[in-house]
Protein backbone atom coordinates (compact mmCIF):
# COMPACT_ATOMS: atom_id res chain seq x y z
CA UNK A 1 0.00 0.00 0.00
CA UNK A 2 1.31 3.26 -0.91
CA UNK A 3 0.23 6.58 0.66
CA UNK A 4 1.79 10.07 -0.78
CA UNK A 5 1.33 13.36 -0.17
CA UNK A 6 2.41 16.89 -0.62
CA UNK A 7 0.53 19.27 1.32
CA UNK A 8 1.37 23.14 3.15
CA UNK A 9 0.11 22.20 6.46
CA UNK A 10 2.44 20.97 9.12
CA UNK A 11 3.45 17.13 8.46
CA UNK A 12 1.48 14.84 11.28
CA UNK A 13 4.19 12.67 11.85
CA UNK A 14 2.59 9.97 14.02
CA UNK A 15 -0.26 9.84 11.35
CA UNK A 16 2.14 8.89 9.01
CA UNK A 17 3.45 6.43 11.13
CA UNK A 18 0.66 4.61 11.81
CA UNK A 19 -0.25 4.66 7.71
CA UNK A 20 2.67 2.16 7.24
CA UNK A 21 1.21 -0.28 10.61
CA UNK A 22 1.44 -3.90 9.13
CA UNK A 23 0.86 -6.83 11.59
CA UNK A 24 2.93 -8.78 8.83
CA UNK A 25 6.26 -6.37 9.22
CA UNK A 26 8.24 -6.49 12.14
CA UNK A 27 10.49 -3.53 10.79
CA UNK A 28 9.59 -0.01 10.32
CA UNK A 29 12.33 2.62 9.18
CA UNK A 30 11.55 6.25 9.13
CA UNK A 31 13.31 9.18 7.49
CA UNK A 32 12.20 12.50 8.65
CA UNK A 33 13.81 15.64 6.98
CA UNK A 34 14.22 18.94 8.76
CA UNK A 35 14.68 22.49 8.20
CA UNK A 36 18.57 23.14 9.73
CA UNK A 37 19.32 26.65 10.73
CA UNK A 38 22.15 26.31 8.98
CA UNK A 39 23.40 25.33 5.06
CA UNK A 40 26.67 25.00 3.92
CA UNK A 41 27.84 26.93 7.11
CA UNK A 42 25.33 30.15 6.49
CA UNK A 43 22.72 30.87 8.99
CA UNK A 44 19.25 30.02 7.52
CA UNK A 45 16.23 31.62 8.74
CA UNK A 46 13.52 30.15 6.66
CA UNK A 47 12.77 28.14 3.65
CA UNK A 48 10.10 28.05 0.91
CA UNK A 49 9.73 24.93 -0.82
CA UNK A 50 7.64 25.66 -3.77
CA UNK A 51 6.32 22.03 -6.06
CA UNK A 52 4.75 21.35 -9.27
CA UNK A 53 2.26 19.70 -7.78
CA UNK A 54 0.59 17.24 -10.11
CA UNK A 55 4.01 15.89 -11.54
CA UNK A 56 5.78 15.80 -7.97
CA UNK A 57 2.39 13.37 -6.75
CA UNK A 58 2.99 11.60 -10.17
CA UNK A 59 6.87 10.82 -9.30
CA UNK A 60 6.65 10.11 -5.89
CA UNK A 61 3.95 7.27 -6.65
CA UNK A 62 6.85 6.36 -9.00
CA UNK A 63 9.41 5.84 -6.64
CA UNK A 64 7.45 4.53 -3.93
CA UNK A 65 6.34 1.87 -6.87
CA UNK A 66 10.27 1.24 -8.00
CA UNK A 67 10.67 0.82 -4.57
CA UNK A 68 8.51 -2.20 -4.28
CA UNK A 69 9.86 -3.72 -7.22
CA UNK A 70 13.18 -3.63 -6.28
CA UNK A 71 12.05 -4.96 -2.35
CA UNK A 72 8.90 -7.17 -2.98
CA UNK A 73 8.70 -7.88 0.78
CA UNK A 74 8.13 -4.12 1.04
CA UNK A 75 4.35 -3.82 2.70
CA UNK A 76 3.53 -0.18 3.24
CA UNK A 77 5.02 3.03 1.48
CA UNK A 78 3.86 6.36 2.87
CA UNK A 79 6.12 9.93 1.58
CA UNK A 80 4.67 13.10 3.11
CA UNK A 81 5.89 16.29 1.14
CA UNK A 82 5.34 19.86 3.01
CA UNK A 83 5.63 23.09 0.29
CA UNK A 84 5.04 27.05 1.21
CA UNK A 85 7.32 28.31 4.01
CA UNK A 86 9.08 26.33 6.63
CA UNK A 87 10.99 27.71 9.72
CA UNK A 88 13.99 26.18 11.17
CA UNK A 89 13.04 22.68 13.19
CA UNK A 90 9.46 22.02 10.60
CA UNK A 91 9.70 18.87 9.09
CA UNK A 92 10.15 19.24 5.24
CA UNK A 93 9.17 15.34 4.47
CA UNK A 94 9.07 12.38 6.20
CA UNK A 95 9.27 8.86 4.29
CA UNK A 96 8.26 5.62 6.26
CA UNK A 97 8.18 2.05 5.06
CA UNK A 98 6.99 -1.47 6.82
CA UNK A 99 9.05 -4.84 6.09
CA UNK A 100 9.20 -7.80 7.58
CA UNK A 101 12.97 -7.82 7.87
CA UNK A 102 15.45 -4.71 9.13
CA UNK A 103 17.75 -4.55 6.24
CA UNK A 104 15.21 -4.32 4.01
CA UNK A 105 13.98 -1.47 5.63
CA UNK A 106 16.52 0.62 5.83
CA UNK A 107 17.34 -0.18 1.79
CA UNK A 108 13.88 0.99 0.98
CA UNK A 109 13.60 3.81 2.99
CA UNK A 110 17.34 5.37 1.71
CA UNK A 111 16.41 4.63 -1.61
CA UNK A 112 13.15 6.74 -1.45
CA UNK A 113 14.87 9.75 0.24
CA UNK A 114 17.77 10.06 -2.14
CA UNK A 115 15.95 9.29 -5.28
CA UNK A 116 12.67 11.65 -4.43
CA UNK A 117 15.90 14.11 -3.99
CA UNK A 118 16.78 13.57 -7.91
CA UNK A 119 13.50 13.54 -9.65
CA UNK A 120 10.53 15.05 -7.65
CA UNK A 121 9.75 18.63 -8.52
CA UNK A 122 9.84 20.64 -5.64
CA UNK A 123 11.89 23.34 -5.17
CA UNK A 124 13.58 24.91 -1.85
CA UNK A 125 14.43 28.39 -1.27
CA UNK A 126 17.02 29.32 1.62
CA UNK A 127 16.48 32.70 3.10
CA UNK A 128 19.46 34.03 5.22
CA UNK A 129 19.52 37.43 7.25
CA UNK A 130 21.06 38.74 3.61
CA UNK A 131 19.66 37.01 1.02
CA UNK A 132 18.38 34.30 -0.65
CA UNK A 133 19.23 30.84 -2.60
CA UNK A 134 17.68 28.39 -4.87
CA UNK A 135 18.89 25.82 -3.32
CA UNK A 136 21.20 23.39 -6.31
CA UNK A 137 20.54 25.91 -8.91
CA UNK A 138 23.86 26.73 -10.31
CA UNK A 139 26.61 24.41 -10.37
CA UNK B 1 1.03 25.35 -32.42
CA UNK B 2 0.83 27.07 -29.54
CA UNK B 3 2.84 25.55 -26.52
CA UNK B 4 1.72 26.53 -22.90
CA UNK B 5 5.04 25.78 -20.81
CA UNK B 6 4.75 26.00 -16.89
CA UNK B 7 7.54 27.50 -14.93
CA UNK B 8 8.81 26.65 -11.43
CA UNK B 9 11.67 27.68 -9.03
CA UNK B 10 14.38 29.73 -10.88
CA UNK B 11 13.53 28.96 -14.17
CA UNK B 12 9.97 31.03 -13.48
CA UNK B 13 12.19 33.89 -11.30
CA UNK B 14 14.18 34.03 -14.69
CA UNK B 15 11.60 34.10 -17.08
CA UNK B 16 9.40 36.40 -14.83
CA UNK B 17 6.10 34.37 -14.99
CA UNK B 18 4.92 31.27 -14.39
CA UNK B 19 3.96 30.19 -17.48
CA UNK B 20 5.05 31.16 -21.31
CA UNK B 21 3.44 30.84 -24.74
CA UNK B 22 5.25 30.49 -27.69
CA UNK B 23 4.21 29.38 -31.02
CA UNK B 24 6.08 26.63 -32.61
CA UNK B 25 5.89 24.53 -35.62
CA UNK B 26 4.14 20.84 -35.37
CA UNK B 27 6.54 18.84 -33.68
CA UNK B 28 9.03 20.84 -32.70
CA UNK B 29 11.97 18.36 -30.10
CA UNK B 30 12.18 18.82 -26.70
CA UNK B 31 15.50 20.00 -27.76
CA UNK B 32 14.97 22.70 -30.03
CA UNK B 33 12.42 24.02 -27.44
CA UNK B 34 14.76 24.28 -24.89
CA UNK B 35 17.51 26.01 -27.17
CA UNK B 36 15.15 28.41 -28.03
CA UNK B 37 14.39 29.57 -24.74
CA UNK B 38 17.66 29.29 -23.35
CA UNK B 39 18.85 31.58 -26.16
CA UNK B 40 15.75 33.92 -24.94
CA UNK B 41 16.75 33.68 -21.41
CA UNK B 42 20.08 33.46 -21.35
CA UNK B 43 20.51 33.19 -17.44
CA UNK B 44 18.67 29.34 -17.81
CA UNK B 45 21.99 28.61 -19.37
CA UNK B 46 24.12 28.84 -16.08
CA UNK B 47 21.77 26.28 -13.77
CA UNK B 48 23.38 22.79 -13.17
CA UNK B 49 20.76 21.37 -15.39
CA UNK B 50 16.96 22.31 -17.11
CA UNK B 51 14.71 19.27 -18.38
CA UNK B 52 11.61 19.35 -19.46
CA UNK B 53 8.54 17.33 -18.39
CA UNK B 54 5.91 16.50 -20.70
CA UNK B 55 2.38 15.32 -19.21
CA UNK B 56 4.87 14.67 -16.01
CA UNK B 57 7.46 12.73 -17.14
CA UNK B 58 10.51 13.75 -18.02
CA UNK B 59 11.25 13.99 -21.67
CA UNK B 60 14.31 13.39 -23.84
CA UNK B 61 16.02 15.38 -26.11
CA UNK B 62 14.36 14.31 -29.23
CA UNK B 63 10.70 13.83 -28.03
CA UNK B 64 8.18 15.60 -30.43
CA UNK B 65 6.00 17.85 -28.65
CA UNK B 66 2.80 18.69 -29.45
CA UNK B 67 -0.02 21.32 -28.97
CA UNK B 68 -2.27 19.64 -26.31
CA UNK B 69 0.48 18.55 -24.63
CA UNK B 70 1.27 19.76 -20.44
CA UNK B 71 4.86 20.86 -20.90
CA UNK B 72 6.91 22.48 -18.28
CA UNK B 73 10.58 23.46 -17.63
CA UNK B 74 12.24 21.76 -14.66
CA UNK B 75 15.17 23.39 -13.11
CA UNK B 76 17.52 21.37 -10.92
CA UNK B 77 15.41 20.04 -7.94
CA UNK B 78 15.94 19.95 -4.63
CA UNK B 79 13.04 18.28 -2.46
CA UNK B 80 13.56 16.93 0.57
CA UNK C 1 23.19 13.39 23.70
CA UNK C 2 22.17 9.87 24.42
CA UNK C 3 19.04 9.00 25.66
CA UNK C 4 18.89 5.17 26.72
CA UNK C 5 15.52 3.49 28.28
CA UNK C 6 14.13 -0.09 29.09
CA UNK C 7 10.43 0.17 30.07
CA UNK C 8 7.07 -2.13 30.42
CA UNK C 9 4.87 0.21 29.29
CA UNK C 10 3.73 0.50 25.45
CA UNK C 11 6.78 2.67 24.34
CA UNK C 12 5.63 6.22 23.12
CA UNK C 13 7.07 6.70 19.81
CA UNK C 14 5.93 10.50 19.10
CA UNK C 15 7.72 11.09 22.41
CA UNK C 16 11.06 9.40 21.61
CA UNK C 17 11.29 10.93 18.40
CA UNK C 18 10.97 14.32 20.10
CA UNK C 19 14.33 13.51 21.96
CA UNK C 20 16.52 13.67 18.99
CA UNK C 21 14.92 16.68 17.36
CA UNK C 22 18.12 19.04 17.20
CA UNK C 23 18.02 23.12 15.02
CA UNK C 24 21.29 22.00 13.69
CA UNK C 25 20.17 18.32 12.77
CA UNK C 26 18.56 18.21 9.16
CA UNK C 27 18.33 14.49 8.76
CA UNK C 28 16.54 11.80 11.57
CA UNK C 29 16.29 8.00 10.95
CA UNK C 30 14.29 5.92 12.94
CA UNK C 31 13.96 2.43 13.04
CA UNK C 32 10.82 0.69 14.85
CA UNK C 33 10.81 -2.77 15.51
CA UNK C 34 7.16 -4.06 15.86
CA UNK C 35 6.25 -7.73 16.85
CA UNK C 36 5.01 -9.65 14.07
CA UNK C 37 2.37 -12.16 13.56
CA UNK C 38 4.51 -14.90 12.38
CA UNK C 39 8.37 -16.11 13.00
CA UNK C 40 9.76 -18.43 10.57
CA UNK C 41 5.76 -19.12 9.03
CA UNK C 42 4.78 -20.11 12.53
CA UNK C 43 1.65 -17.95 13.71
CA UNK C 44 3.06 -16.13 16.90
CA UNK C 45 0.05 -15.57 19.50
CA UNK C 46 2.37 -12.95 21.89
CA UNK C 47 6.17 -12.13 22.71
CA UNK C 48 7.73 -11.85 26.03
CA UNK C 49 11.45 -10.30 26.83
CA UNK C 50 13.29 -10.51 29.60
CA UNK C 51 15.83 -8.26 30.38
CA UNK C 52 19.09 -8.12 32.57
CA UNK C 53 18.37 -4.65 33.09
CA UNK C 54 21.40 -2.92 34.60
CA UNK C 55 23.78 -4.70 31.89
CA UNK C 56 21.15 -3.67 29.14
CA UNK C 57 21.27 -0.41 30.10
CA UNK C 58 24.90 -0.22 30.21
CA UNK C 59 25.50 -1.87 26.84
CA UNK C 60 22.76 -0.28 25.14
CA UNK C 61 24.64 2.99 25.71
CA UNK C 62 27.92 1.87 25.10
CA UNK C 63 26.11 0.57 21.89
CA UNK C 64 24.89 4.94 20.88
CA UNK C 65 28.48 6.00 22.49
CA UNK C 66 30.03 3.59 19.76
CA UNK C 67 27.91 5.50 17.26
CA UNK C 68 28.89 8.49 17.93
CA UNK C 69 32.68 7.88 18.20
CA UNK C 70 31.77 6.50 14.88
CA UNK C 71 29.59 9.30 13.08
CA UNK C 72 31.03 11.99 15.14
CA UNK C 73 28.49 14.14 13.75
CA UNK C 74 25.29 12.55 15.34
CA UNK C 75 23.60 15.27 17.26
CA UNK C 76 21.16 12.69 19.30
CA UNK C 77 20.54 9.30 19.80
CA UNK C 78 17.63 7.67 21.54
CA UNK C 79 17.26 4.02 22.67
CA UNK C 80 13.84 2.37 24.23
CA UNK C 81 13.80 -1.27 24.54
CA UNK C 82 10.54 -2.62 25.80
CA UNK C 83 10.00 -5.81 28.68
CA UNK C 84 7.44 -7.70 29.34
CA UNK C 85 4.91 -9.31 27.39
CA UNK C 86 4.06 -8.07 23.62
CA UNK C 87 0.92 -8.13 21.55
CA UNK C 88 1.22 -8.32 17.38
CA UNK C 89 1.77 -5.02 16.62
CA UNK C 90 3.22 -3.72 19.90
CA UNK C 91 6.27 -1.54 19.52
CA UNK C 92 9.21 -3.36 20.92
CA UNK C 93 12.55 -1.11 20.02
CA UNK C 94 12.95 2.02 18.94
CA UNK C 95 16.00 3.75 17.59
CA UNK C 96 16.05 7.52 16.74
CA UNK C 97 19.21 9.76 15.80
CA UNK C 98 19.66 13.39 14.37
CA UNK C 99 22.30 14.06 12.22
CA UNK C 100 23.19 17.05 10.19
CA UNK C 101 23.04 14.67 6.80
CA UNK C 102 20.81 11.94 6.00
CA UNK C 103 23.38 8.96 4.78
CA UNK C 104 24.93 9.45 8.00
CA UNK C 105 21.73 9.08 9.88
CA UNK C 106 20.93 5.90 8.03
CA UNK C 107 24.15 4.28 8.71
CA UNK C 108 24.33 5.23 12.54
CA UNK C 109 20.94 4.17 13.11
CA UNK C 110 21.14 1.06 11.49
CA UNK C 111 24.33 0.10 13.17
CA UNK C 112 22.91 0.89 16.67
CA UNK C 113 20.08 -1.33 16.18
CA UNK C 114 22.46 -4.33 14.82
CA UNK C 115 24.88 -4.31 17.42
CA UNK C 116 22.31 -3.99 20.28
CA UNK C 117 21.12 -7.53 18.58
CA UNK C 118 24.38 -8.80 18.97
CA UNK C 119 25.19 -7.47 22.17
CA UNK C 120 22.02 -6.61 24.53
CA UNK C 121 21.27 -8.75 27.29
CA UNK C 122 17.71 -9.11 26.43
CA UNK C 123 15.74 -12.83 25.22
CA UNK C 124 12.56 -12.97 23.54
CA UNK C 125 10.32 -15.93 23.77
CA UNK C 126 7.82 -16.57 21.08
CA UNK C 127 4.55 -17.76 21.52
CA UNK C 128 2.75 -20.08 19.57
CA UNK C 129 -1.11 -21.88 19.71
CA UNK C 130 1.22 -25.39 20.50
CA UNK C 131 4.72 -24.12 22.63
CA UNK C 132 6.89 -21.58 22.76
CA UNK C 133 10.53 -20.97 21.88
CA UNK C 134 13.19 -18.59 22.88
CA UNK C 135 14.62 -16.77 19.88
CA UNK C 136 18.30 -17.73 18.87
CA UNK C 137 18.55 -20.17 21.76
CA UNK C 138 19.60 -23.03 19.85
CA UNK C 139 21.44 -23.52 16.42
CA UNK D 1 34.66 -18.08 47.88
CA UNK D 2 31.74 -18.24 47.08
CA UNK D 3 30.07 -16.43 43.66
CA UNK D 4 26.24 -15.75 43.16
CA UNK D 5 25.57 -16.19 39.44
CA UNK D 6 22.44 -14.42 37.81
CA UNK D 7 20.54 -16.68 35.03
CA UNK D 8 18.54 -15.17 32.31
CA UNK D 9 16.35 -16.60 29.66
CA UNK D 10 16.85 -19.70 28.41
CA UNK D 11 19.42 -20.53 31.05
CA UNK D 12 17.45 -19.74 33.54
CA UNK D 13 14.60 -22.32 32.64
CA UNK D 14 17.54 -24.99 31.79
CA UNK D 15 19.05 -24.48 35.83
CA UNK D 16 15.33 -23.97 37.25
CA UNK D 17 16.16 -20.99 38.90
CA UNK D 18 17.52 -17.23 38.41
CA UNK D 19 20.37 -17.20 40.86
CA UNK D 20 22.58 -19.68 41.70
CA UNK D 21 25.34 -19.65 44.65
CA UNK D 22 28.77 -21.84 43.82
CA UNK D 23 31.65 -22.34 45.90
CA UNK D 24 34.66 -22.22 43.96
CA UNK D 25 38.32 -21.72 44.21
CA UNK D 26 39.86 -17.60 44.19
CA UNK D 27 40.88 -16.50 41.01
CA UNK D 28 38.35 -19.36 39.19
CA UNK D 29 38.46 -18.51 35.46
CA UNK D 30 35.57 -18.17 33.47
CA UNK D 31 36.20 -20.97 31.51
CA UNK D 32 36.18 -22.70 34.41
CA UNK D 33 33.08 -21.62 35.86
CA UNK D 34 31.25 -22.63 32.17
CA UNK D 35 32.58 -25.86 31.92
CA UNK D 36 31.40 -26.75 35.41
CA UNK D 37 27.95 -25.44 34.97
CA UNK D 38 28.04 -27.24 31.38
CA UNK D 39 29.02 -30.16 32.92
CA UNK D 40 26.12 -29.91 35.75
CA UNK D 41 23.62 -28.95 33.41
CA UNK D 42 24.50 -30.46 30.14
CA UNK D 43 21.49 -28.47 28.03
CA UNK D 44 23.63 -25.35 27.98
CA UNK D 45 25.91 -27.59 25.49
CA UNK D 46 23.26 -26.90 23.21
CA UNK D 47 23.06 -23.49 22.87
CA UNK D 48 23.75 -21.51 20.03
CA UNK D 49 26.28 -19.89 22.35
CA UNK D 50 26.97 -18.97 26.49
CA UNK D 51 28.47 -16.14 27.67
CA UNK D 52 29.69 -14.98 31.04
CA UNK D 53 29.14 -11.20 31.93
CA UNK D 54 31.34 -9.88 34.61
CA UNK D 55 29.91 -6.47 36.17
CA UNK D 56 27.50 -5.97 32.96
CA UNK D 57 30.54 -6.60 30.68
CA UNK D 58 31.50 -9.81 28.81
CA UNK D 59 34.14 -11.48 30.43
CA UNK D 60 37.02 -12.88 28.66
CA UNK D 61 37.53 -17.07 29.39
CA UNK D 62 40.42 -16.42 31.09
CA UNK D 63 39.21 -13.75 32.86
CA UNK D 64 39.66 -14.44 37.07
CA UNK D 65 36.63 -14.55 38.83
CA UNK D 66 36.01 -12.66 42.36
CA UNK D 67 33.38 -12.79 44.98
CA UNK D 68 32.03 -9.74 44.97
CA UNK D 69 31.71 -9.29 40.79
CA UNK D 70 28.18 -9.20 39.97
CA UNK D 71 28.44 -12.71 37.79
CA UNK D 72 25.99 -13.52 34.97
CA UNK D 73 24.89 -16.33 32.51
CA UNK D 74 24.10 -15.03 29.03
CA UNK D 75 22.74 -17.42 26.65
CA UNK D 76 22.17 -16.18 22.98
CA UNK D 77 20.05 -12.93 23.29
CA UNK D 78 17.27 -11.99 21.06
CA UNK D 79 16.66 -8.44 21.59
CA UNK D 80 15.26 -5.68 18.83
Amino acid sequence: MITIDLIDQPIDVNAALQTVEDDGAGAINTFIGTVRNKSTGRPVIRLEYEAYDSMALHQLRKVAEQAQQQWPMLRKVTVIHRKGTLNIGDVAVIVAVSTPHRAESFAACQYIIDTLKQVVTIWKKEFYEDGDVWVAAHP
Amino acid sequence: MNLKIALFGIAREIVGQSTLEVAAPEGQSVQELLARLQQEYPALNRLSSLAVAVNNEYASDDAPLHERDEIALIPPVSGG
